[in-house]
């Protein structure tokens, strides 16, 4: 399949992405259940992609995802709260110190730029320890980053631990997936080009990655700081997405949250974590939600069904897929236009060898 | 003829277990020199000291005029320093980490193959490349180095060509067969320009005709990227057929240097090996 | 002067003490497996509930002895399911497994409890009142300590000096060689967790007595203290893990006493990566080199 | 594998797309409550509340034609980030307007969802100023912080305390917005005022209590959840302190009776209704009701907290729900901007005494009550009602 070829289909197949979301909203409506899906599950996308780039690409098991999710939503509400709004928001703090706004793009760009930051002075200790270490470590640090945005002297700033709100959102599921979309690519590009290289063979031999003059630490903060600004901007999506930020929300359960999708997704697949992202989305805020509606069929009330059960399938099925389904939906394998054409001759020549 | 590789008096403690005792070596330019010595007799471990994966307890190393590796017993070590010399190297202490060693010019190949495994040969090849990089990540990502990403692809192809692998350049790395899987790894070595080239045990599992010409092609290869190869193996005939001078070592220590006529006929080397027999 | 600081010391020691019984479970699982269980702290947590649930149905003699099989039974089943399968796969599955059976133990608290908090029965002897000087609190304070390091003494002596000791010690210092010579890695690593969910149990007992109320994710907190509390000492070693847990206790409340209450939790954390990247192998730990 | 999963999804996209099915005249009321996390005990019995007034009055006729009312019940879980789930659900049900939700944090997380799907809310017993003072579309039938924190300074100086020590919960709008106000209000009547916060999921109160005695406190003011409130009052009865404990609104209930009972801790709360206040010949109409409307349903007692005790949130769920009606039958249409744009004319004399809303969205309500827990009957006494013309 040639390169030009390839291309035009390409950027055809993502025009009739962005052409079926911008129809499912007109046709469900902005607040039907689908809409949110979509917009979420472009998030959750976004930010298993992060994670995975740590995780599946580089062999770095970070669990300190949440932490840098909270410092993009916290920069993207601090500094696009309208001025007006301040003295009420800020309640108790006499409206805070920042009384400036960004726009809206700036300010997501730069919620993930002081993730990375903070990804940056995490990564230095952090970096040289073994794998389980580090996944304890990166936990702590999202801890503590949540208990210092929430101290009350940081209050000025952050609110403490009272909720964000009224800063601006995004109002058409578009916006995510574009932003999501721009975001994914870039990762893909840094994936494909040789410093991706260099972080799968740091996943895949330490020891003969360091023998072939690949810095392993300059590299794993690379990656580190890469993925913490992809983050921070899929936190700051993410606060848009809810109109109210609270740093309490971003606890340990959000990171196990993302790491299942990626591990359902396949580690080291781009597209897996797309994929699980959406039908993770999908299916606990939709699908699956009937699991927790008590339902009658009759008088006779079906068993089991009450809230709180959806979680406990939804586990139940995580685990299997960690057992006995180790790769995951797409394994290691990406989605690509060259290996949908083989398929298509492929058919065609086993056809022509059968006449 | 410039002095590439200086070992001078390493010496590599394990706790109290002494795994190379009071080794000097030296490598000069163009040379192909060979390191032999039965099984655990601390071959592998002075590869290791050389290319930074262990930081010798004393002792210096020194590549070319730039010193590598250079320390003295400390802490613990100071009570349990079995080995000589042990005022001799203090003073700062320096370890360079071993993909700076690589930067240098130095390149090796691993006893038991380490080959990336979830990568195709051509992308094993490619990896090496990383090293000789001009572009930062950010040229990288956005790909405006495609000149210099088309010129690594071309040399990581090369490589391959060198060893007869270009064939096989999209097949997965680890189901090559074991003589390719080796050549494959020398080929990896190559790709990163090195000037001395470590090879550990590269005709190991080969059968004699296979070995013959592997023998043929370490020359090939250092005549034609002008390299010094320093050469770790157990095939006797390989190793007295290309070395211009071996090392024996035993136990940590060496009993024996010098041309392989030499060395053959050495009594001490002979009873390493063979053992003495008991009158 | 002291009268001021009895409190808190006797609130850090007590909490010290329950958090060492769950550092145990860590260190001993992380010694044999070099797995942190992070499924540890909800099998806490669910002995908690064991004792609420069966102390409503059965009187209290009767239920206590259920719940310490109930959870050491608990215990074996999340390895025999969770671990196990996992024997030979690479190290970040085995803890993404561990991540998933402690999301499912969760949610599973969650559903049965419906989510509400329930208030712990009150144990007979060690809930009572008692008063130290100016301070008064629950027998469970004064008892924990002495407890705690009876536990210890009888499980150092049994790592010791018997037959499944040796073998535990064996299999923590090499995994495969244990297995050629014979052992049988499959019992003695049920074993350690038999023994982990024990002192899990009776600790939960503990801490549950002096804070009488249990929700789904009550358990999560002590839990990855307690893990701080075996690195701190030195993982893989039984007396350090005590050790650290004690002096976390302290800290902890020391902190809360001096007013910074927001940081009690997040000093632990400091502490844990001042720990790793400075002397990884914590107190008594022993330097395990990566041969290559 | 792959296939029985995609059986697996076909088949429930089938059983959520039956649910849509809209069947004529129905109007939907939302009930956004926690059923389950810190605040569960005090959102079901706000939800007996709403439930027993839909039992009473089950159709309301706009214009013409009768419709029945359907209550959509969500679970907010108490966390501001579940909140917003639940809240998009209700607004893709469809409901024309929704009530709750008990605790501030979540109800100012719901109220952008509603706000930007323009469906009016009316808030029970969420006593937080931001839950109304920054969505257009909250409104709210009880008392607000400000009013209940001064409440409580007041009656504290009165019981002659100087010395405050508050403890509230970070993350927790509710706790710090309480708190703030009570400090503020106790400072500016010559007392003084230490204040500490613990974390979510904290067990450990010692420390805090002895910060207290040390602090030399006379009274301890601590607005939390039901979870923490019986964590601290079993911890305070085991270290017998002898400053009285007090708080607002969430503390009045069985979860606080129970541990209580036994002990010598002195337990003061502010409260918006009182089973026992016969001057309200409404009230004392629909507390019998609601009692017996507890005692015929095991599990609606269960909910209760095993009692059939009236807790105010239940009263205050019952009036939620018949301004809700009047706002449907003044707007005489199901939509919600009609609804919302009826509510601001609403007014209602309720269980819980006159309702009218302000220009912001607040009841105008002036008068909480002041309860003391009875540590050997195990109920509320009533101590004394304290309206804003008192506090001068």
């Amino acid at each position: 399949m040639k390169k030009s070829t390839k291309a035009a289909v390409g950027t055809l197949l993502v025009a009739a992405l962005f052409a079926g979301v911008w129809l499912a909203e007109r046709l469900a409506g902005a607040n039907s259940m689908l809409v949110t899906v979509l917009e979420k599950g472009a998030i959750y996308a976004l930010i298993a992609v992060s994670m995975n780039l740590l995780n599946g690409f580089t062999g770095l098991f970070s669990l300190g995802q949440a932490g840098f999710m909270l410092v993009g939503a916290y920069t993207y509400a601090i500094f696009t709260i309208p001025a007006a709004r301040r003295m009420a928001v800020y309640q108790y703090y006499q409206g805070g110190i920042v009384q400036f706004e960004l726009p809206c793009l700036l300010a997501i760009v730069l919620a993930g730029v002081v993730a990375a930051a903070f990804a940056a002075l995490v990564g230095l200790p952090v970096l040289r320890l073994k794998s389980d270490y580090l996944a304890i470590a990166t936990l702590g640090f999202a801890e503590i980053i949540r208990a210092v945005i929430q101290y009350d002297k940081l209050g000025p700033l952050t609110n403490g631990s009272n909720l964000l709100k009224t800063y601006p959102t995004f109002d058409t599921a578009l916006f995510p997936f574009a932003v999501a979309g721009v975001c994914i690519a870039v990762i893909l590009m840094l994936i494909h080009s040789t410093y991706g290289r260099a972080c799968k063979a740091i996943r895949d031999d330490e020891i003969a990655a360091e023998a072939m003059g690949i810095n392993l630490f300059r590299h794993k903060l690379l990656s580190f700081v890469i993925s913490s600004f992809f983050a921070g901007v899929g936190g700051a999506l993410l606060a848009m997405y809810q109109g109210t930020v609270q740093a309490n929300a971003f606890k340990s359960s959000m990171t196990y949250e993302i790491l299942l999708i990626v591990v359902i997704g396949g580690m080291g697949s781009v597209t897996g974590s797309v994929l699980a992202s959406f039908l993770f989305i999908a299916c606990s805020e939709w699908w699956l939600r009937f699991l927790d509606v008590e339902t009658f069929i009759g008088t006779v009330q079906v068993p089991l069904l009450r809230s709180g059960f959806r979680m406990v399938v939804f586990s139940v099925v995580i685990m299997a897929v960690v057992l006995f389904y180790r790769r995951g939906i797409m394994g290691d394998r990406e989605f690509s236009l060259d290996a949908i054409a083989r398929a298509f001759s492929g058919k065609k020549r086993k056809g022509a060898r059968a006449k | 003829m410039s002095t590439v590789l200086r070992v001078k008096d390493v010496t590599m403690q394990f706790g109290g277990v002494v795994a190379i005792d009071n080794l000097s070596m030296h490598v000069d330019e163009g040379e192909i020199v060979a390191l032999i010595g039965p099984n655990g007799a601390g071959k592998t471990t002075a590869f290791n000291c050389i290319t930074g994966v262990y930081e010798p307890t004393n002792g210096e190393i020194a590549f070319g005029d730039c010193i590598i590796a250079r320390s003295h017993p400390t802490g613990k070590m100071k009570k349990l320093y079995a080995g000589a010399h042990a005022d001799k190297y203090l003073g700062a202490r320096v370890r360079l980490s071993p993909d700076k060693i690589t930067r240098l010019g130095i390149a090796r190949t691993f006893q038991n193959i380490r080959l990336f495994k979830s990568q195709t040969a051509f992308e094993n090849v490619l990896i090496a490349t990383h090293l000789r990089r001009t572009s930062n990540p950010f040229t990288a990502t956005l790909h405006i180095n495609a000149a210099e990403e088309r010129r690594m692809r071309e040399r990581a192809m090369e490589m391959l060509e060198t060893v007869g692998l270009a064939d096989s350049a999209g097949e997965l790395a680890t189901s090559l067969p074991y003589g390719q899987q080796r050549r494959l790894e020398i080929a990896r070595a190559l790709a990163t320009q090195p000037k001395l080239l470590l090879l550990d045990e590269p005709a190991a599992g080969m059968n004699p005709q296979e070995t013959d010409e592997l023998g043929a092609f370490i020359r090939e290869i250092k005549d034609r990227f002008q390299l010094t190869v320093f050469m770790i193996e157990h095939h006797m005939n390989l190793v007295m057929d290309i070395s211009d001078r071996i090392y024996v070592i035993d136990f940590g220590r060496q009993i024996a240097e010098g041309a392989p006529a030499e060395v053959r006929d050495n009594p001490a080397v002979i009873a390493a090996y063979l053992g003495v027999d008991e009158e | 002067m002291f009268d001021r600081i009895l409190p808190y010391l006797l609130a850090g020691i007590s909490v010290g003490g329950q958090y060492a019984l769950i550092a145990v479970g860590y260190t001993m699982v992380y010694g044999i497996l070099r797995l942190i269980n992070f499924a540890h702290g909800d099998i806490f947590t669910a002995a908690g509930f064991f004792m609420v649930y069966f102390a409503a149905a059965m009187p209290l003699y009767v239920a206590a002895p259920l719940v310490v099989v109930a959870t050491v039974l608990l215990g074996f089943v999340v390895e025999r399911v969770a671990y196990k399968p996992l024997r030979s796969a690479p190290r970040m599955s085995i803890m993404i497994s561990a991540i998933g059976v402690s999301y499912l133990l969760q949610n599973l608290m969650w559903y049965v409890t419906g989510g509400l908090a329930k208030q712990y029965p009150v144990l007979p002897w060690i809930s009572e009142q008692i008063t130290i000087g100016p301070a008064s609190t629950k027998m469970a304070t004064v008892v924990t300590p002495v407890i705690t390091v009876l536990l210890v003494v009888a499980l150092v002596m049994l790592i010791k000096h018997t037959k499944i000791g040796m073998a535990m010690r064996a299999v923590s210092r090499d995994f495969e060689t244990a297995q050629l010579m014979g052992i049988k890695i499959n019992s003695v690593i049920s074993m350690t967790f038999v023994i982990g969910s024990f002192l899990a149990a009776i600790g939960s007992m503990l801490y549950f007595s002096n804070y009488t109320t249990v929700t789904p994710t009550i358990g999560a907190m002590p839990g990855l203290k307690a893990f701080v509390a075996a690195v701190f000492g030195g993982i893989g070693s039984i007396p350090g893990a005590v050790i650290g847990a004690m002096l976390i206790g302290i800290c902890e409340n020391v902190i809360k006493a001096v007013g910074y209450t927001t940081f009690s939790d997040a000093f632990t954390f400091a502490l844990l990566i001042v720990v790793l990247v400075f002397k990884p192998t914590g107190l008594f730990g022993e330097k395990t080199s990566e041969k290559v | 594998m792959k296939k029985v999963m995609a059986l697996v999804l076909a088949l429930m996209m089938v059983l959520t797309c039956a649910a849509f099915a809209e069947d004529a005249n129905v109007i939907k009321i939302g009930v956004f409550e926690p059923a389950s996390g810190d605040n569960g005990a005090g959102g079901k019995q706000e939800v007996l509340g709403i439930e027993y007034a839909n039992s009473l009055v089950p159709t309301v006729t706009i214009g013409d034609t009768e419709y029945t009312v359907e209550l959509v019940v969500v679970d907010n879980q108490s966390q501001t980030d579940k909140a917003v789930t639940a809240a998009q659900t209700l607004v893709s049900e469809g409901v024309s307007v929704v009530l709750g939700s008990y605790g501030s944090g979540v109800s100012m997380a719901g109220g952008e969802v509603f706000a930007q799907a323009q469906v009016p809310a009316i808030g029970c017993s969420c006593t937080n100023p931001g839950v109304t003072s920054l969505c257009d579309y909250y409104w709210r039938i009880c008392y607000i912080d400000p009013f209940q924190g001064t409440v409580m300074a007041n009656f504290a100086m009165e019981q002659g305390a100087q010395n405050a020590y508050v403890l509230t919960q970070l993350g927790d709008d509710y706790s710090t917005g309480l708190g703030f106000y009570f400090q503020q209000a106790f400072e500016s009547l010559g007392g003084t005022v230490v204040a500490e916060t613990f974390t979510e999921g904290t067990s450990d109160f010692t420390a805090y209590l002895n910060n207290a005695i040390s602090a030399g406190a006379d009274v301890v003011f601590a607005p939390s959840s039901t979870t923490s409130a019986s964590l601290i009052i079993n911890q305070a009865a085991s270290m017998n302190v002898d400053f009285p404990i007090m708080a607002g609104d969430t503390w009045e209930s069985s979860v606080i009776l129970d541990a209580v009972k036994g002990t010598s801790v002195q337990v003061y709360c502010s409260t918006f209704f009182d089973e026992r206040d016969e001057s309200n010949t409404v009230a004392a109409e629909f507390v019998a009701g609601f009692k017996e409307w507890l005692n015929a349903n095991p599990d609606k007692l269960t909910n209760n907290g095993g009692n059939d005790i009236v807790a105010a949130v239940s009263a205050l769920g019952y009036d939620g729900y018949m301004v809700a009606l009047e706002a449907v039958k003044a707007a005489g249409s199901a939509s919600p901007a009609d609804i919302a744009a009826a509510l601001p004319g609403v007014t209602y004399d309720g269980v819980t005494g006159a309702i009218a809303f302000d220009e912001i969205g607040d009841a105008q309500k002036d008068m909480a009550y002041i309860k003391l827990a009875n540590t050997e009957t195990g109920e509320f006494d009533f101590v004394k009602t304290q309206t804003v013309a008192d506090l001068g």
